[in-house]
């Protein structure tokens, strides 16, 4: 089997399996669609697996080939292609592995759902989208699996298509994804416009040359071309990345099944903007001031929304706030450079956040899909070995020592540390405070959902739908095909930062794909520092952020284990603060009032006033009109008598003569 | 001396008196017949003052044919007259007005 | 051999099988719905294989006209019946033998009444558009142009809903004032050279003045026809009032008329105006996408919404053909102006499917329910999964989505505009955002959700008949988005000779 | 006067002489043998244009002939007026036969009638003088008053005859002071010597340019062009649909003739002061006669107000005074002609036993009832909207040709405009008998011959358009275009 051949099966097969599952749904059946599909994403994982042992050997050297040329235009070559370096191979483990650990479980978790066949087939083909961008050689593939993972994405939200609040979700997912990847295509244009090429090997090698190269926009403006390309393409990456201004569809998109926010809106998807602006690092480097932006909008980003994450109820939606933050962080990394640590951030978050999801959607099984924790409590007898792993999930999210979230984020707040980007200082400040933050909200959603009382009911003659907080019967530890994947994740939660922190950080395992400028290399500097793993964690109860971590625990401990009383305390004593948190600082309410009412409104004014006002009624029908009036009374001139024909016979007569005289030379 | 200008103006003057006679007349329709002889006579009397200072006999040729079709015309218009009479009993002007807009 | 020989006739076969087998339906299909139908399907299949080899047989190397045929017709006047194609007409022939198929298909049940008119029309239209494409000669394109309104007009009228004589006398009047304008200007034309040859007219130089008159003469044919802001209020009318068939064929052919109008006469042939005017253009069409995509998003009917959109899609034609002139000013060359030509053309070809396709789905809809209104829908996926799978399919090629057709096209041309302007681009690109809105807005409160009302309720979902003409129309929109090569490799050398024939001043 | 040149007017003699034997013949005929009358006017028809197209005066590139001291002319314009004259008739002579027979007006007199005003329209056509022009003229008046007060029991009809008369006669007396004018300033009748004198003393008579424009008038009035179409709707309303048919066709192409004969042959040198009149004769009519025709329920006055519009048309062809100019308005008049008796002969198809169709409403669902006659009336309207492929589109591109190769675009742009009002309500024609239910059910049926006349007839919109070529030719060698 030539390589070619090995790539092009890594995308193909998921995406077989998503069409057999999909199509043929009827024919395949339930066994069928979910064989299919596991053995689709299973053999690309395999592969995506042996690409990286290969890589690991040093027998593989960076891929670059094309494999399709989908079109040729004004000599401009728009193409399929791979490009296979090491930081490609890690997201495909990544994604592949996860996506891996989501489909087994789903087989638990949708067991009962109608739509069995479509779920596998679209997580299948959600695989296949991602593998397609993650392993683009060029922009034109890279924005097709952007959008192709955005339309996976709405599918999935709304996936239960009756439920209002899911299909709502799913249209505002994918319209704010678009209001980014209006960004995006700009980028791309832009990128043409001065390179000349779509490829990425290309387009990196004349980086340097478009420096000074500059973008004049009619209406006076003279924009850095380099700084322009990059600003777009990061807004590109807001949407997917779902970064403020852009987040408000993340946390909404847990209407969707569990499964799938644990793949793509925690694991994969998500993380595909921060992917592409390490793949972008050449362009990125070359502007200080679009890596000012990034930074500053993933420091705002891990702030905010870790804090909306303490006032949450629904365990997902908790979980999809941590999302957001750690998002932040990982977009902070970038915009100081520290490409890598966000890289290494991305991957150890992929596996405990994952875990995070997939332990959720258990708790939400056992709680008969009953998501409001504060009708949760003391499940840790009912469910051990979600409990467990859910520790460890949250332990890993703190960045408890030696856990893989300890190791990528103490990695990226010393970079934040490190840097002298402008602004750096505020992104410092909001990465270290985001640890206190994350470790409340973490331990919260512990003890709300394991510990302490049991705030639900078990009732046995329940109707159809109990009110919250009754349960028809006790909840269960789920079945194997659930908590397998728990455990599989588990595992690299624990170990995977602790493994690979050398080789991902410090030993150039991404030199191939990253380029980082040495005036901006934080991460340089932290190696200096580097004396081993081990060594860093036991450094750490040195540093501030441990004992932020810990300060969180304790307050978390003593607030919901200890005295619940005090979170309504505080809640009374500043509504104000609250009330914002609450209201996720109106974004929703301001987006929903301006843009979406906003734009109907406007359309709803264009059509009546201007469209069937003026040009249909007025300019058209009016001219029909005023025909019609004129001829009404053209017509009036025919009396009937005969003596007014005569006359304007005559009137006709001297009209001639009048226009003789006129016209006579 | 009379010249040919002052047979024009007679010719002028009368097929004006016809013209106005047609369209301020608003009553009987046998005066609109009265006033197209009329306007046939100014013709004729055009036609045979040319004829005569021209020196040329084509004038009055013609008009022997116009006297001809004008009796013609005389006899059809009257028909018409008395076919409209049978069916409406009025020849007032003022009153055909059936056939308007 | 055989195909030699064939090559000679094709394009008079093309327009004449549908033309006479149009009376063949009319005559043998009275009081015989069934044979109408029937012989309607095989002359418009016939029509489709003949002209397979318009595809296969095209010498993409060339931009010269390939299939000629030259006859003289009218000889006092120099009229000459003058068929050929190149990269522009092909395409677009190949649309019109492809939806002429999907039409007899679409209107097999749903027409009830006077069926064999209802046939014979269509294929009257088959006939008359594909000589509008391969009219080569100035008065014979008039002709066609022209004659395509009256089977159309009487298909809004006969067939449609209840506004239908308001929609179709619009509809009618508005081309029809159109295109006289263009008369004036091919008549100019013709007196200026002494001939109608439209080819001999690209090369004919002419003042300034005479081409900005003749340019504002071509534009208001076009413009109309296209159709572009603000002379577009007759479209959603025309659509919401036709029967499915007529909006298919109005949406997927006779707009690109006006694309194709632009193409073969406004640029060659008055390039220099062009250039001088193209902010009106491009203006007009930035103004199409952005306003007219808030417009789409106030509807309340769907096909009505279809059809703003549908406006909005031609916004990127008219766009794609006129920025060239704008990277000509700004950079003196035409690099990039290829992408922007091209990009107009497939966005033509795959709005043709895109639009039909959804017209289609609201057909399929309509003959269930007898609603266009998108309040008396919801939760149609609940009872109809297959159908709704098309829609959202089809909804999504609508937005833009990649790897359908309706990608490629807005693509090449955001590209391009880029390449002139950034706000040209900024505006174009706003309808990644519009046209997801309204489309997937629509999804979202006609195809999901729970089930409304019993009617919904009582849906059946599409039979084998549907889904054939839906599935082909699926496929089509994937190879057009994920295989655009053959396509562009039509297109490419007749765009090459276009730009390099725009970019020289005719001036005399 | 010798032989040669009577043979020259061997189809006037013939049409005269059947004209009196018809006369005759009908006075030993009884009641139900009748139809030998339209037998034999038939045959008075296509005899006529057998002889007519013998044409063997056209020898060694000889283009015109003239006869009766150059009162006569033969020429191939004259030939193929008088040629279609005779198709149109024996058109003309077919659907009103129905009709007559309907409403029990089937008499010899029509018949009569009818050929003394085709024999008029054929001096007119080939008048070379002054005086040929008035007596042809006078014909066709004469005949077509009785006509129209055919139906002796129509008050409508005898109110529509008297207007006509009236008026017609007031049009005659004009035409006649104006002759009388130019007789004076040239000091001759016959139009190329007025020519000729005109050009020897040249064109700023203040007399001449006074004759002129009564000349004017008159061939306004007799093509019914605005301010001097008032009898038109009212005539046509008023009148027997079986005499519109004639009116509406026929004489306009005299009066075509009568126009250039006049306006070229003998004002050639005046063109510059008639080209203004009639250019703004022509805009008024196309702009009132369509924006009147508008407002019409009954399809006769609307037809006639589309009339006078068509006139503004064949005015426009005839302005600039080109010799393609006056082979377009020749083609307009001719395919006018075509396309109006077709409509009236639909008008009549429709009118049931003694009860007239003249209401729009009368065409509602009339697909229904017949989609064949629908189809045929869809050709005429669509064609006299100018809708390609119909001939009534060739009509007006030529015309609009002649206008624009003038240079005169902005009347070109002002027709096209008023066209397309105009289109308006030949559709709504359309939309009665295509988008609407049928108000009573009652099949229509016609006679074979009736039927076979119509079909003819649509073929020739359609064919007279498609394959227009010969047409063409045939109008603009008349020319020597």
């Amino acid at each position: 089997m030539s390589l070619q051949t090995t790539l092009l099966l890594i995308p193909l097969l998921p995406l077989g399996g998503a069409v057999l599952a999909g199509l043929f749904r009827n024919q395949v059946g339930r066994v069928g669609s979910h064989t299919v599909t596991i053995l689709g994403v299973g053999l690309s994982f395999a592969l995506s697996a042996w690409i990286l042992m290969q890589q690991i050997n040093g027998t593989l050297e960076t891929v670059n080939i094309s494999v399709y040329t989908w079109m040729i235009s004004d000599g401009i070559r728009f193409q399929v292609g791979f490009l296979i370096d090491h930081l490609t191979t890690l997201m495909m483990c990544v994604v592949t592995f996860v996506s891996l650990m989501v489909h087994i479980y789903t087989i638990g978790y949708m067991r009962d759902d109608p739509g069995y066949q479509r779920f596998f087939s679209y997580i299948a083909l959600f695989t296949f989208s991602m593998l397609m961008l993650v392993m683009s050689n060029n922009f034109m593939q890279l924005f097709f699996g952007w959008e192709a993972v955005g339309l996976v994405s709405y599918l999935l939200i709304g996936f239960w298509f009756n439920k209002e609040s899911a299909i709502k979700a799913n249209l505002k997912a994918f319209l704010v994804n678009r209001v980014g990847d209006f960004g995006f295509l700009l980028g791309i244009a832009a990128v043409l416009l001065t390179f000349d090429t779509l490829d990425y090997a290309e387009v990196f090698a004349q980086a340097g040359t478009a420096v000074d190269q500059t973008l004049s926009v009619p209406g006076g403006m003279e924009w850095n071309m380099l700084t322009f390309i990059c600003v777009c393409l990061f807004i590109g990456a807001m949407g997917k990345s779902a970064q403020a201004p852009l987040h408000v569809w993340l946390p909404d998109s847990m209407e969707g099944p569990t499964p799938i926010s644990a793949l793509i809106h925690a694991a994969t998807m998500v993380t595909a903007g921060i992917f592409m602006v390490a793949r972008m690092s050449p362009l990125f480097e070359l502007s200080d001031a679009a890596l000012s932006f990034v930074m500053l909008t993933g420091a705002v980003t891990a702030l905010s929304m870790g804090l909306i994450g303490i006032v949450q109820n629904d365990v997902k939606r908790v979980i999809a706030y941590s999302t957001l933050s750690q998002l932040g962080y990982m977009t902070v990394a970038l915009g100081v450079s520290a490409y890598s640590a966000a890289i290494f951030h991305l991957m150890t978050h992929a596996f405990f956040k994952a875990l995070l999801f997939l332990g959720a959607g258990s708790v939400i099984i056992a709680m008969h899909h009953e998501q409001d924790m504060r009708y949760m409590g003391g499940l840790r007898k009912y469910m051990p070995v979600t409990w467990l792993t859910a520790w460890v999930g949250t332990l890993a999210l703190v960045g408890f020592p030696f856990f893989a979230g300890f190791y990528s984020k103490d990695a990226i707040i010393e970079a934040v540390a490190d840097s002298h980007r402008w602004g750096s200082s505020v992104a410092y400040f909001a990465v270290v405070a985001g640890v206190l933050i994350t470790a409340i909200y973490s331990f919260r959603l512990l003890y709300l959902t394991f510990h302490g009382k049991e705030r639900f009911e078990v009732i046995h003659d329940s109707g159809d739908h109990p009110p919250s907080g009754q349960l028809a019967h006790a909840p269960k530890e789920s079945p194997l095909v659930v908590t397998i994947p728990l455990i599989l994740l588990a595992i690299p939660s624990v170990v995977i930062g602790w493994m690979t922190i050398e080789p991902v950080l410090f030993g150039g395992w991404l030199e191939d794909s990253i380029f980082v400028l040495d005036k901006n290399n934080v991460l340089a500097e932290l190696g200096e520092h580097f004396h081993g793993a081990t060594a860093m964690a036991l450094h750490s109860v040195n540093t501030l952020p441990f004992w932020l971590m810990i300060t969180g625990l304790a307050l978390a401990t003593l607030i919901y284990l200890i005295r619940p009383s005090i979170a309504d305390t505080v809640r009374n004593r500043v509504p104000f603060l609250y009330r914002l948190l609450d209201n996720k600082y109106y974004f929703d309410e301001f987006y929903q009032k301006f843009f979406a009412h906003g734009s109907v409104r406007l359309g709803r004014i264009l059509w009546h006033k201007a469209d069937a006002g003026f040009i249909d009624n007025g300019m058209v029908n009016g001219s029909a009109r005023v025909v019609e009036w004129v001829a009404a009374r053209v017509r009036r001139w025919q009396t009937g008598f005969l003596y007014d024909y005569a006359f304007a016979m005559i009137i006709g007569l001297i009209g001639i003569l009048a226009v003789w005289v006129m016209m006579a030379p | 001396m009379l010249t040919l200008a002052h047979f024009l103006t007679l010719g002028a003057i009368l097929f004006s008196l016809s013209i106005a006679g047609i369209f301020i007349n608003r009553k009987n329709i046998i005066i609109l017949l009265m006033c197209i002889e009329l306007m046939l006579l100014a013709v004729n009397m055009n036609f045979v003052a040319f004829s005569r200072f021209l020196g040329n006999l084509d004038g009055q040729i013609f008009v022997f044919f116009i006297l001809t079709v004008a009796a013609a015309e005389a006899g059809i218009g009257l028909a018409i007259l008395v076919v409209l009479f049978r069916n409406r009993q009025t020849i007032n002007v003022a009153e055909l007005d059936d056939l308007k807009g | 051999m055989m195909n030699g020989t064939m090559n000679g006739f094709l394009l008079s076969i093309l327009i004449w099988l549908p033309l006479l087998g149009s009376v063949a339906v009319m005559v043998a299909g009275a009081h015989r719905p069934t044979m109408a139908k029937g012989l309607a399907l095989l002359i418009s299949s016939a029509a489709f294989l003949l002209g397979l080899p318009l595809f296969f047989s095209f010498d993409t190397s060339t931009a010269a006209m390939q299939f000629v045929e030259l006859r003289p017709w009218i000889e006092t006047f120099n009229i000459q019946y003058y068929l050929g194609v190149d990269g522009f007409s092909a395409p677009l022939i190949l649309l019109t033998l492809f939806f002429g198929v999907l039409v007899v298909i679409a209107g097999w049940r749903s027409i009830q009444k006077n069926v064999n008119q209802y046939m014979a029309a269509f294929l009257v239209m088959e006939g008359l558009m594909i000589g509008v494409f391969c009219a080569l000669d100035g008065l014979l394109f008039y002709v066609f142009f022209e004659a395509m309104l009256i089977p159309m007009f009487l298909v809004i009228g006969i067939w449609g809903g209840p506004r239908r004589v308001y929609a179709t006398i619009k509809f009618f009047l508005y081309t029809f004032l159109g295109s006289v304008f263009m008369l004036i200007g091919l008549i100019y034309l013709y007196i200026q050279s002494g001939t109608w040859d439209i080819l001999a007219w690209h090369e004919m130089p002419l003042s300034f003045n005479a081409q900005k008159w003749l340019f504002l003469g071509f534009l208001a044919a076009f413009a109309v026809k296209i159709p572009m802001f603000p002379v577009h209020t007759w479209l959603p009318d025309a659509h919401v009032e036709a029967p499915t068939g007529g909006s298919v064929i109005l949406a997927a052919i006779m707009l690109k008329i006006g694309g194709y109008g632009f193409i073969r006469f406004s640029l060659p042939i008055t390039p220099d105006a062009s250039a001088a005017l193209d902010w009106l253009v491009i203006g007009l069409s930035l103004i199409a996408v952005v306003y007219i995509g808030f417009v789409a998003l106030a509807q309340q009917d769907m096909k009505k919404l279809i059809a703003y959109s549908s406006i909005s899609h031609m916004g990127f034609v008219t766009l794609g053909l006129f920025i060239a002139f704008a990277i000509y000013r700004n950079t003196g060359g035409v690099s990039g102006a290829a992408l922007g030509v091209e990009g107009a053309m497939v966005q033509m070809i795959s709005h043709g499917f895109i639009s039909g396709a959804l017209f289609l789905t609201v057909g399929v809809l309509y003959d269930r329910v007898h609603s266009r209104m998108i309040k008396d829908y919801g939760g149609v996926a609940n009872t109809m999964p297959w159908f709704a799978l098309f829609a959202v399919f089809f909804l999504m090629a609508n937005s833009g989505l990649p790897g359908t057709s309706g990608f490629v096209g807005e693509f090449m041309v955001i590209l391009s505009s880029f390449q002139a302007n950034f706000w040209f681009a900024f505006l174009a690109a706003l309808t990644l955002i519009l046209g997801a809105a309204y489309s997937l807005w629509l999804a979202k409160r006609v195809i999901f959700g729970a089930v409304t009302n019993r009617e919904v309720q009582n849906l059946q979902d599409i039979n084998s008949r549907e889904a054939l003409v839906l599935g082909t129309l699926a496929v089509a929109i994937l190879v057009v988005g994920l295989w655009p090569q053959p396509l562009v490799d039509m297109l490419q050398a007749s765009v090459d000779h276009l730009l390099q024939h725009i970019v020289q001043s005719k001036v005399i | 006067m010798n032989g040669a040149q009577m043979l020259l007017a061997a189809p006037e003699f013939w049409v005269l002489v059947m004209a009196c034997v018809i006369m005759i013949v009908d006075l030993f005929l009884r009641e139900e043998r009748r139809g030998i009358i339209h037998m034999l006017a038939m045959l008075t028809v296509i005899f006529a244009a057998i002889i007519t197209l013998r044409a063997d005066y056209l020898v060694d590139g000889v283009q015109s002939v003239t006869a009766f001291k150059n009162s006569f002319i033969r020429d191939p314009m004259g030939d193929v007026l008088k040629v279609f004259s005779f198709v149109i008739m024996g058109l003309v002579f077919t659907y009103s036969k129905f009709y007559l027979r309907s409403f029990k007006l089937f008499r010899a007199d029509f018949y009569t009638l009818s050929l003394f005003a085709l024999l008029g329209v054929m001096l007119l056509i080939s008048a070379n003088s002054m005086l040929m022009i008035y007596l042809g003229l006078e014909l066709i008046s004469l005949s077509v008053y009785a006509l129209v007060a055919f139906d002796r029991d129509s008050g409508r009809g005898s109110e529509s005859a008297m207007k006509y008369f009236v008026l017609g006669s007031m049009a005659s007396g004009m035409l006649l002071y104006g002759m009388s004018m130019i007789y004076g300033a040239t000091g001759s009748l016959v139009l190329p010597d007025i020519a000729e004198a005109i050009h020897a003393q040249g064109s700023d008579d203040i007399l001449l340019v006074f004759g002129l424009v009564f000349v004017v008038v008159g061939i306004a009035f007799k093509f019914g062009v605005v301010p001097f179409h008032m009898w038109i709707p009212d005539v046509y309303e008023g009148a027997p649909p079986a005499t519109v048919l004639f009116i509406s066709s026929v004489p306009k192409l005299a009066a075509f003739a009568m126009a250039y004969r006049f306006l070229s042959s003998g004002l050639g040198d005046l063109h510059i002061h008639w080209q203004a009149m009639l250019a703004s004769l022509a805009v008024l009519s196309i702009v009132l006669g369509n924006l009147a025709a508008i407002m019409q329920t009954n399809i006769k006055r609307m037809l006639a107000y589309s009339t006078i519009s068509h006139m503004g048309f064949v005015m426009l062809g005839l302005l600039p005074g080109t010799s393609f100019g006056f082979g377009a308005s020749m083609y307009y008049v001719i395919v006018y002609g075509v396309m109006s008796v077709a409509s009236f002969g639909m008008v009549i198809l429709l009118s049931a036993r003694g009860v007239e169709a003249e209401h729009l409403n009368d065409f509602k669902g009339l697909n229904q009832r017949n989609p064949f006659y629908a189809a045929i009336m869809g050709l005429v309207m669509f064609s006299m909207a100018g809708v390609p492929p119909m001939v009534g589109f060739f009509a007006k591109l030529m015309v609009l040709k002649a206008v624009v190769e003038a240079g005169m675009m902005w009347l070109a742009i002002t027709a096209v405009v008023f066209a397309v009002i105009g289109a308006f309500y030949y559709l709504r024609v359309i939309k009665y008998m295509y988008f609407d239910e049928p108000e009573n059910e009652t099949t229509i049926t016609a006679p074979v011959d009736f039927g076979a006349a119509l079909t003819l007839n649509g073929i020739m919109i359609l064919g007279l358009g498609v394959f227009s070529s010969s047409l063409i030719a045939i109008c603009m060698t008349s020319f020597g275009a």
